[in-house]
This record gives C-alpha cells, structure tokens and sequence, in this order.
C-alpha cells in the first residue's frame, strides 16, 4: 500500500508541474491554454538534447560521489531544459497571445489548439517523427538514496516527489509572500486598474506565460528523464488530466492544483490494482464527484492566484 | 408584395414561414449554398475533392450547429459533445451488431433516442455550471463514457463495431439494399436533408421567445433569474436539443463509416474538433458551423496526403482564421464583401494591406524578441 | 504626504493637468469631442454633467484606458499620450474608477500597499508602513476591516478602499469618478472632509460628480460637460445659481 | 404581504443580518425606505428576500387573501424565479441587465416572462401583439423610447438604471425590492425615477421596498422608514424619524446634536 | 530478338501494361506507434525497393505511397483506391484494419495488413473474405508462442503463478486472454494479477508493484513500443526481476532499437513473432544475409520483427503477381490476384511463408532471451527456440480458444 501511494505522489508530482503552469497561466491570463501539453512535451525533447548532452559529460555514476555528481548534473540539466521554455513560452505569449486577450475566450481557445498543431510539427522537424529516450534513469536509481532510509524505491520517483513539493513551496512563496508575486495576482484581478496603479501588464502577462511554460518543460525534462520517452503527441493526455486536475482543485488556485495532482496521482495508483478497468476514468470520476459535492471545486478561487 | 415577399425596414425581405425571412443577401447566399450541397457529389466526381471527406465534414457540422445553440446563445462552452456524438454512432453500431437491424433509419432514430436519453442525463448535472467549469464538466462526463466503453466487451473495447448488420453489406436505406457506391450517394443526399431540416428547425428555435430567454441567460444568469426565467431548467433543455443534434450527427456518421470505434467518435479530442468547427465557421451564424465542420475535416483528412506537415498547415490556417477573420469564416464574410468592394474601387487600398500586414507580423516579432529579451537578460 | 523631488522632465510654468482638444473614442464612437480642460496645482476641480456626458471616458483617456483618436494631454507639461499607460500613474495621477474595481481575492491592506509596490520608487514613498497607516486614520471606518478581503466590502467601504489605493500613489493629482455615489449620508460628509484633507495636503483633485448639490462644497472651480463637449466653466457658487445649467448638470431639460 | 421572520445570515464571523423581522405591504401600494449607513446590511436582506441568498436561520413568508381569507406561505428556500411568480420583484445595486441586447429586447424578455411565454417557439416577431404594446408602454413610461434601438452595454449610466428599473416593472411586481435604483442617476433623473415608481406603485397596489441614501428622497417619499445598522434593525417608523430622533441622526447622518 | 527473349522468360511477353505498379501503405509514422510504425515502412520500402532492383514484377516497376494512419484507416484506403492503386498495405492498428475490411471487400482493391493483430478477426468477425489479408501472424502465434518458452525455460511443474501487464486496447487484452488460457492448460497455473497499463502511458509502477507484491513465477507483458521499455525500466528500478522467475513479452524486441545495454538484464525473454535476423540461418541466401547490414546502413536501425511486417506484406503481393502472370500470360485482375493470394507459399528474409485459406499469413515463431549485440549496438536475442506454425496456432478454419481447448 506504502508503495501504491509513493507511486501515486511520483505520479502527482509531474502532474503537478504541467497543471501548475496550466493553472498559473489561466488565473492570471484567464487563457486555457491548449498547447501547454505540447510545451510540456518540447521540454520532454529539449531534455533529451540538453541532458543528453550534458549527461554525456560525466560518467555514468560506479560509487556514491560520482552518483552525486551525476545526480547533480542532470538536475542542472533539466533546469537548463526548463530555461530554453522560458523564452519560448515568452514569445509565444507576445507574438500570438498578446493581441488576443480582448476577444471572446472561445478565440483563445482556437488560437491555443492552432498553437498546439503547429508546436507539434515543429517538435517533429526538429527531432524526428519517432520517441527519443533519454536514457539516465537507470543511472540516477543507482543512487542509493532510498536504501539509507530504509525502503527499497526506486530513488528517482522520490527525487521527483521531493522536486514537486519544492516547485510548490516555491510557487506558494512567490505568489503570496513576494511582492512581485503578489504584483502578478493583481494583474490577474484587474487588468486596467493595474495599469492604473503602475504594473506593466504586457510584461506580467509574458512573464506568467513564461513561468507557466518553464514549468511544463520541467515536467516534461522529469518525464524524459525518467523511465519514459518523449514522443509526438505525448502532451495530449496530460493536457486533459491538468484540466482535471485544476478543476478539481480549484480554478487559479495552486493549493488547489497540489492537492488535485496528488488526489489524482494517488488515487488511480491505488484504485488500479483493485478495479483495473478504472485506471482510465478515476481522474474524470474523481473530477465530477469533486464538482457535484464542492461546484467551485476544493480550494475554488475564480480566477485569482491564491 | 406577394405572400413571399415582404418589405423591412425598407429593404426586401423574402419570406419563408412565420417569422423565418431572409434578406436579399442571405437568401442568395442560402440559394448558392443549397445548390452546392446539392451538386457536391458531381464536383467530386470531376475535381480531385474527396467526396467523404465533405460528407464527413458535413455531419460534423450538424453536431457543431447543435454545439453552437448552447456556445452563440447560453454562452456555454461544451467540450464534450463528442458524448452525444459518439452514443449516436454507438447506438446505430449496436443496434446493427447486437440486434441485427437492418434499417438505417431505425438506426438513426436509435442514435437520436440514445443521445437524447444521454443528454439528459449529463444534462442534469451540468446545466447548473458555468464557465470553465462547465466545459470540463462536460469534457469530464464525456471521458468518462469513452473510459467505459474502451472497457466494455459489449462495445468490443476499442476495436469498437461494424454497422453491418450482415457482417459486410451497409444498412438498408428506405428499404433499399444498395450498392456500395449508390449507399454513399443516397446516404449523401439523407444527409443534406437532414442538414437543412435541422438548420430550419435551429432558426425557428433561436428566433423564438425560447432562443431569446437562452440568450438572456448567456448573457447575465443572475439578471434571467430574477425575471422569472428557470435557469437551469432551460439550460438543461437547450443541453438535450444540442445533444440530439450530436446524436443525430453521429449516427449519420456511423452510417457513413460503417464501423464505430472509441477514438474518432468518443475522445475528448474530438469534442474539441467539433467545438473548433463551430468557432472557425463563425459561431455568431447559424450556418457557420457547417462550414468550418468542412474545412476542418477536410483539413485534418486530406492534407497528411500532400505534405509532412499536415498538422502545421492546420494550426497556421487556424491561427490566421482567429487572427485575420475575427468572426471566423463565415461571420467574417459581410466585412471581407465590403472590404473587397472597397479595394475593387482603391487597389491601392491593398498595397496598404501588404503593409499592414508585413509591419503588424514585424511588430509581433520585435515585441516578442524584446519581451524575451527582458525576461531572460533582465535588461529594459 | 509630500509630492516627490523636482523632475527635470518638469515644466513648471504649465499648469498641473491640461488636457486640450481632447477626442476620445469608446468602441469606435467617439465619445468626446475636441474637449479642452485645466487642473492647476494645489487646486480641485470638478467635471459635472448628465449621466453619459463623457466624464469616465475623460478619466479614462487621461489614464490611458480609453483610445485617444486626437488631442493632447500633458501632465507638468509632458505628454502623456506618447506614454505607456502604466507610465502614468507613476507620473503622480492617483485614479479612482466609477466602478470600484479593487483587486479581490486581496485584503484591503494589500489593495493600499500594491500602488506603493509598484510606483511607491517613482514617487519617492520613503516608508511604506507610515504611508498606509496614514490612509487607514483618514478612512478609520476601514480599520476594523483591514483584513478583510476586499469582495466582502459593502458597497461605501469598497468606495473608500478604491480611494485609499489612489491615494497610495502619493499622487499630485487624484482623480475621482463619482466617489459619493452609494454612500450613506454620513459617509458622504466624511469623504467630502476627507477630501479638503487631501487638498489640504497639497494634492490636486479632479472630480466627476453627476449630483450637482454637492459639488459647490468640494472644489474651487468646475466645468460643465455635456454630449462630450465643455459647454461652461468657472465658479461652482455661480454656475449653479444659473437656471440654464441647473438644467444641464442636473440632467433634466431636452 | 411579504414578511422577514427572524432572518439571520452571518458571513464568517460577521453577522450581516442580525434577526430582522419585518413586514412590507401591509396596507396596499406601501413604499418603505431601508435606509442605513453602509454595511448595514441592506443588501444583504434584500438578497435573503428575493433568494440570492439563503438564510442561516428564519424564514420569508408571503400572506396572500385567498377567498376572503388570509393564506401564509412559507417560501424560504424558495429559487428566485419561482419567487418572480410569486410577485418577488428586485433590481440590483450593480446594474444588471442583458448587455448585449438592446434595450426593447431587454424589456420584451421580461414581459415574455411575465406572460409565461418564454417557452413559446413562435417566432418573436410574428403573434405577440400584447407583449409589444406592453413594451411600448413600458418604455414610454421610463422616457427609454429614443434609446429602445441601442444596445445595453452602450447607454449611459443612468439609462441603465432605468432599464434595470423598467424591466422590474415589467414583470408585474407584488413586491418590489429596489437596490438604490438612483445611486448614480443626476438629480433630476433621480426624481422622475422615484415619481415612476411611486406612480405604478399607486396605481397597482405594489409594495416598493426601496434602498436608498438620498435622505431628501427619502423624506419626500416614504410612507414608512426602515433603519438598519449593523445588521439589526435600528428603527422603524414614519420618516420624521429623520428630524426628531438625534440617535438615528447621529448614526446615519453623522449629525451630533 | 525480342521473341527469342521472350521464350527465355515466360513471363517477359506476357501481356503486361508498361506503366508502373501504384501502391499505398499507411502506417504509424510518427509519435509513440511509430517504433512499431517505422520499422514496418522502411520494411514495404525496402521490399520495393529490392523489387525494383531485379526488375520489377513481370517487368512493371512498383512505387509506394507512405501516409500516416493514426485514426483515418478508412479515409486513407478510400483514399489510396480513388488515386486508383493497385494494391494497398497496412494497418497496423487492429480496429482499424477491422474497419476496413468490409469496404476493402466493397471496393475490391487488395489489401494485405502488415499487422492488425487481434485474433478474432479472420476467425470470427471475417471468416469469408476476398480481397483483404494480412501478412502478420495473429496474435495466438506471439502469446502460444510465451506460453511454450515459458515452460521450456522453467518447466511445467514449476510454474505455478503467473500475472501480466498488456496494454489496454483490443491487442493487449486478446493476448492476454489465449496466454491465459494457453499456460493453464499446460501447466495448470493460476493468474495473480492481471493488469492493463494504458498505450502509451507514462508509468506502470502501480502494476510492477503488484507483481512485486505477488511475485508470479511469470510475467506475460504484450506491451510494445515505449510501453516495452517502460515495463523494463520501471521493472528494473523497482527490482522487479528479483520478484519473478520470468519475463515473457511477445514483442519487447519490437523495441530493440529504443532498449539501453543495462535493461536487457535479467530473465527476460522476448518473442520476435516470425522474424529474428540470426534466424533461420540466413548465410546462404543473400536476401536474408545481406538485409541486417543493408538496413542498418540504409536507415540505421536493427530490423525488427515489424520491419518483417511491412517487408512481408508487400512481398506476399508481389510474389503472387509474378505467380498470377506466369500462370496467366497477363496482368491478373483484383480477384485472380486475390484468389493466387490464397494458400500462396513464399520467402522472405523470415523464411517461408503461407497465406492461409483464412486469409492471414502463417509462419514460424522465434523466442529468445534478449541480450545485447555490441556489434549492432542493440538489443538482440539468443538462444533463440522456433516453434513450427502449427504448433502455435489453429489450422486454419478452426477457432483459436476451442483448439487451445482441445489440448
Ligand atoms: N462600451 C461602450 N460602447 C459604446 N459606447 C459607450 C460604451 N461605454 C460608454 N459609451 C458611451 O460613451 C459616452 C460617455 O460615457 P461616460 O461613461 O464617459 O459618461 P459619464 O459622463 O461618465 O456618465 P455617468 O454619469 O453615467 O457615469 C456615453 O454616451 C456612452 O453611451
Ligand atoms: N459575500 C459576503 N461575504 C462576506 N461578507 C459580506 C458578503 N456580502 C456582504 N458582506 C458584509 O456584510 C455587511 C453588509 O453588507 P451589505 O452589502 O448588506 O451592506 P449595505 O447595507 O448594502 O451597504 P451599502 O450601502 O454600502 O451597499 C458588510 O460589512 C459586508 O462587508
Ligand atoms: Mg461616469
Ligand atoms: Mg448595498
């Protein structure tokens, strides 16, 4: 059971990165962004040119130091992944968002899903139409992480548990302790009156985007890293369990898309064994329960970063 | 003025039925509309169009024109409409694997009765939501299904159900047990009544005190309340008319296809595609959605048979759509006939448009080269 | 509460606020036309007129918010219509909009601090905490509900809240849209006190007011807009004994 | 006659209504004024009655004369359509009216509503004389006649208000609930609003329930004064409460006598 | 001179049109299925390819088309027939090769799948059919196939738990089905968990640790693809050979070109359905001999059983034209094709083939250990058992279950 709910947090953790974005952007631009799916799965590739090369560097990991080393290096190497998406998303949002934001939300999300075709087939040009793998998840579970404590799990799934509890803590810091982050909320509320009171909405809006996307392609590195490949197409599924996963927690609300990741992710890994036939419809039924009995979902906020 | 003609606000207007009138440009354009529809099976025939690809994309639009009651009017966005669609073409590949019936009709009256049945069930949990919310709502109560009947052995999982009751030949059409060419034409021109019989029944339904108290609830819930209107009641009704024309659609479809499976009738993506068509025909019109149903699919079937990058071709064109045709294909049309009146008198009026055009795409590189430049070097 | 250093982009000889010729358009109408207007330092003013006459859409287009087809508005003799609009408040125009506005989801503290957060730099705001403290004693009604998250405001709270934050600005100009609207009687006077206040403290004021029994007590001097266009300005003690635009400002005769 | 019994609604720790029990209407056409400094809770009382919001505790009850008798309902809980056809008419503090139609439409959709027609799938335009001559009346009655072709999110402030006002009209209140239907209306608008009411009110016997902070209004108007201050009620009487009763001119009009 | 020649080669002055042969294949091309996708177009094309080289059939070039099938089998093949091709390859996707039979029927243009797997298919959804086949084996080949290496391995007598982990579609769940009844009929083992990981997931670790907690003496995997060296991955990061005796997956090799050097590891064996480039012994016959390094020079990639899928489907067509030509002097018809097609007997790099009187292509079945080759610098087999056709799979005619029930 232990190991049903360690796999249901691994699982919730990438969930997470890829909703908390989703959510980041949709409370502060009010876009329901489409193609974030499709820039989780670009940093599911950068990841594997990036890592890739910069694993290359270093030596698979033989003691316990060289596999800090090499631990060390491939978390570098997903943030450097996680960059490359942070002028992306910020060109994406100025060139094709910016002059959309006035117009009738279903607009956005045309717009969103062109943006999800065309990202599509640029990942496909640039690296191939078939799945590339990474291939240093067999090298960082040789760090033995988990045998010092006791249990015998696979030390990346906790690495990634422990990155998604940091990439939350970190959120919730910037969005309610900081001053920019609190800047960022009021842009959110009221677009004109930030103006009126000296916030540079453009830029906040990019900036969102951008921090929104760093965080997909963050998801998308930990994927590529991890047992998984990144292939075409890959950012469908997600996409539609983000969506899940910030109703169920709340529109905006990034408590909310924790808690929702971590019910999602926990709850299918411990349904599944039982009644195998769920594994696909658990989010979903999850998602109407939470919405008949709680309509504004668990930590409801409309809108509003909190 | 004769029975059929009538004078408006000084203009022509030429009369249908009861409150059904139509200016002089509508009514060309709805002439020139039904003729295409009619002819497309010849078209095809001497052009390299493919004629299934506009009979599909035609059945798409009728589950679109059924989406946009609840998008154009309530102001709700369905993304599960595939649910409607998809148990419409399940209920007609039941009825002919599972109970060997051998009439398309029936089938299509099973589809109807199915998704109606359907609707109203996911009708009733939903018609409370609003917003986000009610999209994924929808979105989630159609996933749901498409979980179900991927792990159900009575659908045959995903390899999913032929529509031949016999096992090899299509349904009979009318009584008739056609060939397989003469079943697609015949299938073609059920279609096209279908079509318009339920654009007719969509007009007189939105032009009515009902469309008009769907409105009023699209645009301010709590203000339509306190009018006296039930909300909810009404949401729910506008939800089961726009399901049935997703089951109608869907059992056309499966009629069409002859073979049902889970992926192209079920998954959310599809509800997504149908929404699109709706907003890319222009979901301020009532036959807008029909035509982005066509372009839509006939983009999504036929490019990846002329270029690698079929799914790029479709985004640009949607990007463009959303970026230069506001009001998406249809709805754009009034502006671009004056525009293009304007320019047949100025030409130079599209040097100008060049211009435009050339400097708003250097604006939006130079903003977004900027905008990154600050993001990532901090610089101002 | 001091207006900050001296500013070399400064024209001192200008008045504080001149908007002049002013057209301003609202969904492709224009709303106001060639529309000409002055607020001095140190002075209050008010823009009265009918409901739709065109005074938020003259607030607006000083703040930037509604598209300017033609005009000028300079503020200390620099225009503001080549600036972005997130320029401006941090050039000293505090503004409070018709409708409230506040930024929900926060408190009402956090609505105050916001304006220093991010203009507080450019208007020279030396300490933050005194700064709020001293917009809470001028509304001590908010005290109570300092904490309170702003939605849950009634409606003359919200009121004061939006002034606050304009306030919070620092500015040297406060421009206020209908801030009596929706007031108790009794708060009316306070905000109407509160008001002297800040004049008092050196800050100028721009009113828009369409209850015109009010406006005599506020301001030195007024203008009289009607159908986008200044028809009359001057004394507000004079202009409102005149039958004529009695008429106009209390939105009656046609 | 329309009755608060024993209403009580808290938000968190604040009591926004405070056992309030009241009765409107009691002699016919009544036009009460709830007057109160802001945050009373006048809103919030409003909303219990007309079923925006649900009471913590008590109950809204409707009496009507049923042959010769009195009949008691209890409508609590109640959804606000269905108190619509109870007679439960309201307008709101924020504008609320159906911004992308124009102002005819806005009004034909309450009377529609009133005739129990929006169910009907005849079209519009065709066979519903009497909802148009209604119309017409209406707008006549609310001077919007010139503004009827124009779109809702385009009028003026104080036109909407009205419209907002026009389209409680048109449902044929028992009870009329109106949330400062003059805040941001000019002067003399303000009046002409208030007479209209006043007006209709006389003429069908409808109890208006007015919020209100225009003391001059107030005391021009009101058959019968409602004070609420921190969610109770405060006083309640003739409006020459208003001069004589210094406690209540302290709290509402911050007058130390 | 021209006469003479012709006597040489009968099928030289046939009367056959000059213009050349138009074919279609759809296929995965790209995301997740095109591991599997991939193999099989550069497998058609390679075929065509060596076709053209040695002159065509009967003297007619053969070009291909190549498009994406992902959800548009119907639309394509009616696609590929209005361009007016001779012949049509593909799908892979087993509902979609369900949903255009009848219409290949209808529109009578042959079509050969290179896989569309689901056994029930030709047994009993299309008993009688004409113009469609498929080249692949079915899937009672690949599970019967695991069953008999997994007794080989460990013996009947030991195997007394098994629990399996396929992908949640049609083809996982059909293999899983005839595994199951295949190893309770032979050994009398009892299934402790059976799990079904969506295609195309991203992580199975809530079925590993199942199997971890069941510890099955066999583990039966169909997963293919990324789905493959998921189940390795996961497997090897949460011990998961330390728990059961055996792995056996029907197409792990399929992911030959994907698998690092450390996941082959452990007691995994893995079936490569008809084909495994060290079997049949290929040294004499240079078809066979040469294709590993043409392929890998040609595309960089090991051929794998799916190469063989669309090599094979294209080579049943085009020998049984030749074969149509010599017997009739002329460029056959759809259905004199169609019917040569039938119980048509033919090689290929796998060895010999048949296309059986039910339409679907019968061949041996490979099964090996997977190890890795530092030669290919992929994964690769040994010890490779071939079980014969008939030994894995019903004569054609009779029901997979019922014949596994008569054992
Ligand atoms: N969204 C809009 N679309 C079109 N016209 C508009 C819109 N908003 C305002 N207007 C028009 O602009 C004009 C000026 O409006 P504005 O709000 O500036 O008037 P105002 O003097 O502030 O009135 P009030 O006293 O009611 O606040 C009005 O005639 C109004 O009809
Ligand atoms: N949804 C809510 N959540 C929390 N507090 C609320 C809510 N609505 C109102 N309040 C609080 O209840 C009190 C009464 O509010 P109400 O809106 O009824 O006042 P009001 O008398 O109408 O005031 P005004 O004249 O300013 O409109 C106020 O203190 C307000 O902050
Ligand atoms: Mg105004
Ligand atoms: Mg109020």
């Amino acid at each position: 059971m232990l190991e049903h709910v360690l796999n249901g947090l691994y699982y919730g953790s990438i969930l997470f990165m890829i909703a908390s974005g989703m959510t980041i952007i949709f409370g502060v631009l009010g876009i329901l962004n489409l193609a974030h799916g499709e820039l989780y799965a670009l940093g599911a590739f950068s990841a594997f040119s990036i890592i890739g090369f910069v694993a290359g560097q270093v030596a698979a990991p033989t003691g316990p130091v060289t596999a800090i080393v090499f631990g060390v290096v491939v978390l570098a190497g997903s943030l450097a992944t996680a960059a490359v998406l942070l002028p992306v998303g910020g060109a994406l949002e100025a060139a094709f968002i910016r002059p959309i934001y006035d117009r009738d939300e279903v607009y956005q999300l045309l717009l969103t899903y062109g943006l999800l075709l065309v990202l599509t087939d640029v990942m496909k040009f640039v690296w191939g139409p078939s799945p590339v793998d990474l291939g240093v998840f067999g090298g960082i579970n040789e760090i033995p992480t988990t045998e010092l404590v006791g249990i015998d799990y696979p030390s990346y799934n906790v690495f990634v548990i422990l990155i998604g509890i940091a990439v939350f803590a970190w959120l919730v810091w910037f969005f309610d302790r900081t001053k920019t982050g609190r800047i960022v909320r009021a842009t959110a509320i009221n677009r004109e009156m930030s103006t009126a009171i000296g916030i540079s909405t453009d830029r906040m809006f990019t900036l969102v985007f951008a921090i929104g996307a760093f965080f997909a392609g963050f998801g998308g590195a930990m994927v590529s890293i991890g047992p998984g490949s990144a292939s075409l197409g890959m950012g469908l599924d997600w996409l539609v369990l983000s969506f899940v996963v910030i109703v169920i927690g709340g529109l905006g609300s990034l408590n909310g898309a924790f808690v929702g990741s971590m019910l999602v992710g926990v709850s299918s890994r411990v349904v599944t064994p039982y009644y195998p036939q769920l594994e696909l419809a658990v989010p979903f039924l999850l998602m109407v329960l939470v919405l008949l009995l709680k309509p504004e979902g668990l930590y409801g906020a409309w809108g509003e970063i909190q | 003025m004769s029975r059929f003609l009538v004078d408006r606000d000084g203009e022509t207007h030429l009369r249908l039925a009861e409150g059904m009138e139509l200016t002089k440009n509508q009514a060309v354009l709805a002439a020139v509309g039904l003729v295409a529809l009619l002819i497309v099976p010849d078209i095809t025939r001497f052009t390299p169009l493919s004629f299934t690809a506009i009979h599909r994309g035609i059945l798409f639009g009728l589950a679109a024109v059924g989406l946009n009651l609840l998008l154009r009017h309530t102001e709700l966005v369905s993304f599960g409409h595939a649910a409607f669609f998809g148990v419409g073409a399940y209920a007609a590949a039941v009825l002919a694997s599972q109970f060997d019936v051998s009439s398309g009709l029936l089938m299509l009256l099973g589809s109807v009765l199915a998704a109606t049945a359907i609707s109203v069930l996911i009708g009733y949990f939903v018609a409370g939501y609003l917003d986000i919310y009610f999209a994924l709502l929808t979105l989630a109560f159609n996933q749901v299904l498409y979980a179900f009947v991927l792990q159900s052995g009575y659908f045959n999982y995903s390899d999913g159900l032929n529509v031949r009751p016999d096992g090899l030949n299509p349904p009979a059409l009318f009584g008739l047990q056609l060939s397989s060419t003469g079943y697609e034409l015949v299938l073609y021109y059920l279609t096209v009544v279908v079509l318009v019989v339920s654009l007719l029944v969509m007009w007189k339904l939105v032009n009515s005190p009902f469309g008009r108290a769907l409105d009023a609830i699209g645009q301010n819930r709590t203000r339509a309340r306190f009018v006296g209107i039930p909300v909810e009641k009404y949401v729910w009704v506008a939800f089961v008319i726009s399901g049935i024309y997703g089951g109608l659609a869907g059992g056309l479809f499966a009629l069409l296809q002859l073979h049902v499976s889970p992926e192209p009738t079920l998954y959310a993506f599809v509800s997504g595609e149908i929404l699109f068509m709706a907003i890319l025909g222009g979901f301020g019109t009532l036959v807008g959605p029909v035509i982005g149903g066509v372009v839509l699919v006939y983009l999504l079937v036929q490019a990846p048979f002329y270029i690698e990058y079929y799914n790029a071709l479709t985004g640009l064109m949607l990007l463009a759509v959303v970026l230069f045709l506001p009001e998406g294909i249809l709805g754009s049309i009034p502006k671009i006939g004056t525009g293009l009146s304007r320019r047949r008198r100025d030409p130079g009026l599209l040097r100008e448009d060049v211009a435009t055009i050339g400097s708003s795409l250097r604006r939006g590189v130079s903003r977004a080269a900027t905008t990154v430049r600050i993001i990532v070097f901090g610089v101002n | 509460m001091s207006a900050p250093g001296s500013d070399d982009r400064r024209d001192p000889s200008s008045p504080l606020l001149e908007v002049s010729n002013l057209s301003a358009t609202v969904e492709g109408f224009e709303v106001t036309h060639g529309l000409d207007l002055e607020v001095n330092e140190g002075e209050a003013v008010a823009l009265v007129g009918r409901n739709g006459a065109g005074k938020t859409s003259t607030f607006r287009s000083i703040m930037g918010l509604t598209p300017v087809a033609n005009g000028s508005i300079r503020l200390h003799g620099e225009e503001l219509l080549d600036m972005r609009p997130e320029l401006i408040p941090k050039r000293g125009i505090g503004y409070q909009p018709e409708s409230r506005d506040l930024f929900t989801g926060m408190t009402v503290e956090e609505n105050f601090r916001l304006p220093i957060w991010t203009a507080g730099e450019a208007r020279g705001v030396e300490d933050e905490d005194a700064l709020v403290e001293e917009i809470f004693e001028l509304f001590d009604e908010l005290e109570d509900r300092r904490d309170a998250e702003v939605q849950n405001l009634s409606g003359g709270q919200g009121k004061m809240t939006a002034i606050g934050r304009a306030l919070a600005l620092q500015p040297d100009l406060l421009i206020l849209d209908e801030p009596l609207e929706g007031l108790a009687p009794v708060v009316v006077e306070n905000v109407k006190s509160y008001i002297h206040e800040i004049i008092d403290r050196d800050i100028s004021v721009l009113i828009a007011e369409s209850n015109a029994s009010h406006v005599p007590e506020i301001v030195d001097r007024m203008y009289v807009i009607e159908r986008g266009e200044i028809v009359d300005s001057g004394d507000p003690e004079a202009l409102s004994s005149d039958e004529e635009i009695q008429m106009l400002m209390q939105g009656g005769g046609e | 006659m329309l009755e608060a019994r024993d209403l009580r609604k808290e938000f968190g720790e604040l009591r926004a209504t405070d056992d309030v029990s009241l009765t409107f209407g009691e002699t016919d056409g009544e036009m009460v004024f709830i007057v109160g400094p802001n945050g009373a809770g006048k809103t919030t009382l409003i909303n219990l009655l007309t079923g925006l919001l649900e009471p913590d505790q008590g109950s809204v009850v409707v009496h009507r004369e049923e042959n010769g008798g009195t009949v008691e309902e209890d409508i609590t809980g109640m959804a606000p359509e269905d108190r619509v056809g109870e007679g439960l008419v309201r307008s709101f503090q924020i504008v609320h009216v159906f911004e992308e139609m124009t102002v005819r439409e806005n009004v034909r959709i309450a009377v529609l509503s009133k005739h129990d027609k929006t169910l009907s799938m005849r079209s519009v335009d065709d066979g519903h004389e009497d909802v148009e001559r209604e119309i017409d009346e209406l707008l006549a009655q609310f001077r919007l006649e010139d503004v009827q072709h124009e779109v809702a999110e385009t009028l003026p402030h104080g036109d909407r208000k009205l419209l907002d006002v026009a389209m409680s009209f048109g449902l044929d209140p028992t009870y009329l609930l109106l949330d400062e239907p003059t805040a941001g209306v000019a002067t003399r608008e303000k009046e002409y609003v208030i007479e209209t009411i006043v007006e209709a009110s006389e003429a069908d016997g409808v109890t208006t329930v007015t919020i209100e902070h225009d003391m001059d209004l107030v005391k021009e108007y009101a058959d019968r004064l409602v004070v609420l201050h921190e969610g109770r009620v405060f006083r309640e009487g003739d409006p020459s409460l208003l001069e004589t009763d210094s406690e209540l001119r302290r709290v509402l009009l911050g007058v130390d006598e | 001179t021209e006469l003479l020649e012709g006597e040489q080669e009968s099928a030289a002055d046939a009367d056959v049109p000059d213009e050349p042969i138009e074919s279609g294949l759809q296929t995965f091309t790209e995301g997740a299925p095109s591991v599997l996708g991939i193999q099989a177009e550069y497998g058609a094309e390679t075929a065509v390819r060596r076709i053209n080289e040695n002159g065509g059939i009967a003297g007619r070039e053969m070009n291909l088309d190549v498009v994406e099938e992902g959800g548009a089998y119907l639309t394509n093949y009616q696609q590929f027939v209005d361009e007016g091709k001779d012949v049509t390859f593909g799908p892979i996707s087993s509902s979609g090769h369900a949903e255009m039979v009848p219409e290949i029927e209808a529109q009578e243009v042959i079509n050969v799948s290179t896989d569309g797997t689901v056994t029930t298919l030709y047994e009993e959804d299309f008993p009688d059919v004409t113009y469609s086949f498929r080249f692949q084996n079915h899937d009672v080949m690949e599970a019967l196939a695991a069953v008999n290496q997994a007794v080989e391995v460990l013996g009947a007598d030991s195997i007394d738990t098994y629990a399996g982990i396929n992908p949640n579609y049609a083809f996982g769940q059909d293999e899983m089905n005839l595994f199951s009844q295949g190893i309770e009929k032979l050994t009398g083992a009892e299934q402790v968990y059976s799990g079904f990981p969506d295609l195309g997931t991203s992580d199975m670790s809530t079925h590993i640790t199942e199997i971890n907690g069941e510890a099955p003496d066999v583990v039966f995997s169909s997963c293919w693809g990324g789905d493959a060296t998921l189940l390795l991955e996961q497997g090897h990061a949460n011990d998961m050979f330390d728990n059961t005796e055996l792995l056996v997956g029907t197409v792990l090799y399929g992911s030959a070109n994907d698998m690092e050097e450390d996941l082959v590891d452990g007691p995994i064996y893995s079936g490569s359905r008809n084909f495994y480039w060290g079997e049949p012994s290929t040294d004499r016959w240079s078809p066979a001999a040469d294709l590993v390094d043409e392929v890998q020079s040609e595309y960089g990639v090991v051929p794998t059983a799916h190469f063989m899928s669309g090599y094979g489907a294209v080579t049943a067509w085009a020998t049984a034209a030749e074969k149509a030509v010599s017997l009739l002097g002329r460029w056959p018809e759809q259905e004199e094709l169609a019917m040569v097609l039938e119980n048509h007997g033919f090689f290929t790099p796998a060895g010999y083939h048949t296309m059986g009187s039910d339409h679907q292509g019968y061949s041996n079945a490979h099964f090996g250990e997977l190890t890795w080759s530092d030669e290919h610098d992929a994964a690769a087999l040994q010890d490779v058992n071939v079980f014969a056709a008939k030994n894995v799979s019903p004569p054609p005619g009779e029901i997979s279950s019922d014949w596994i029930g008569s054992w």
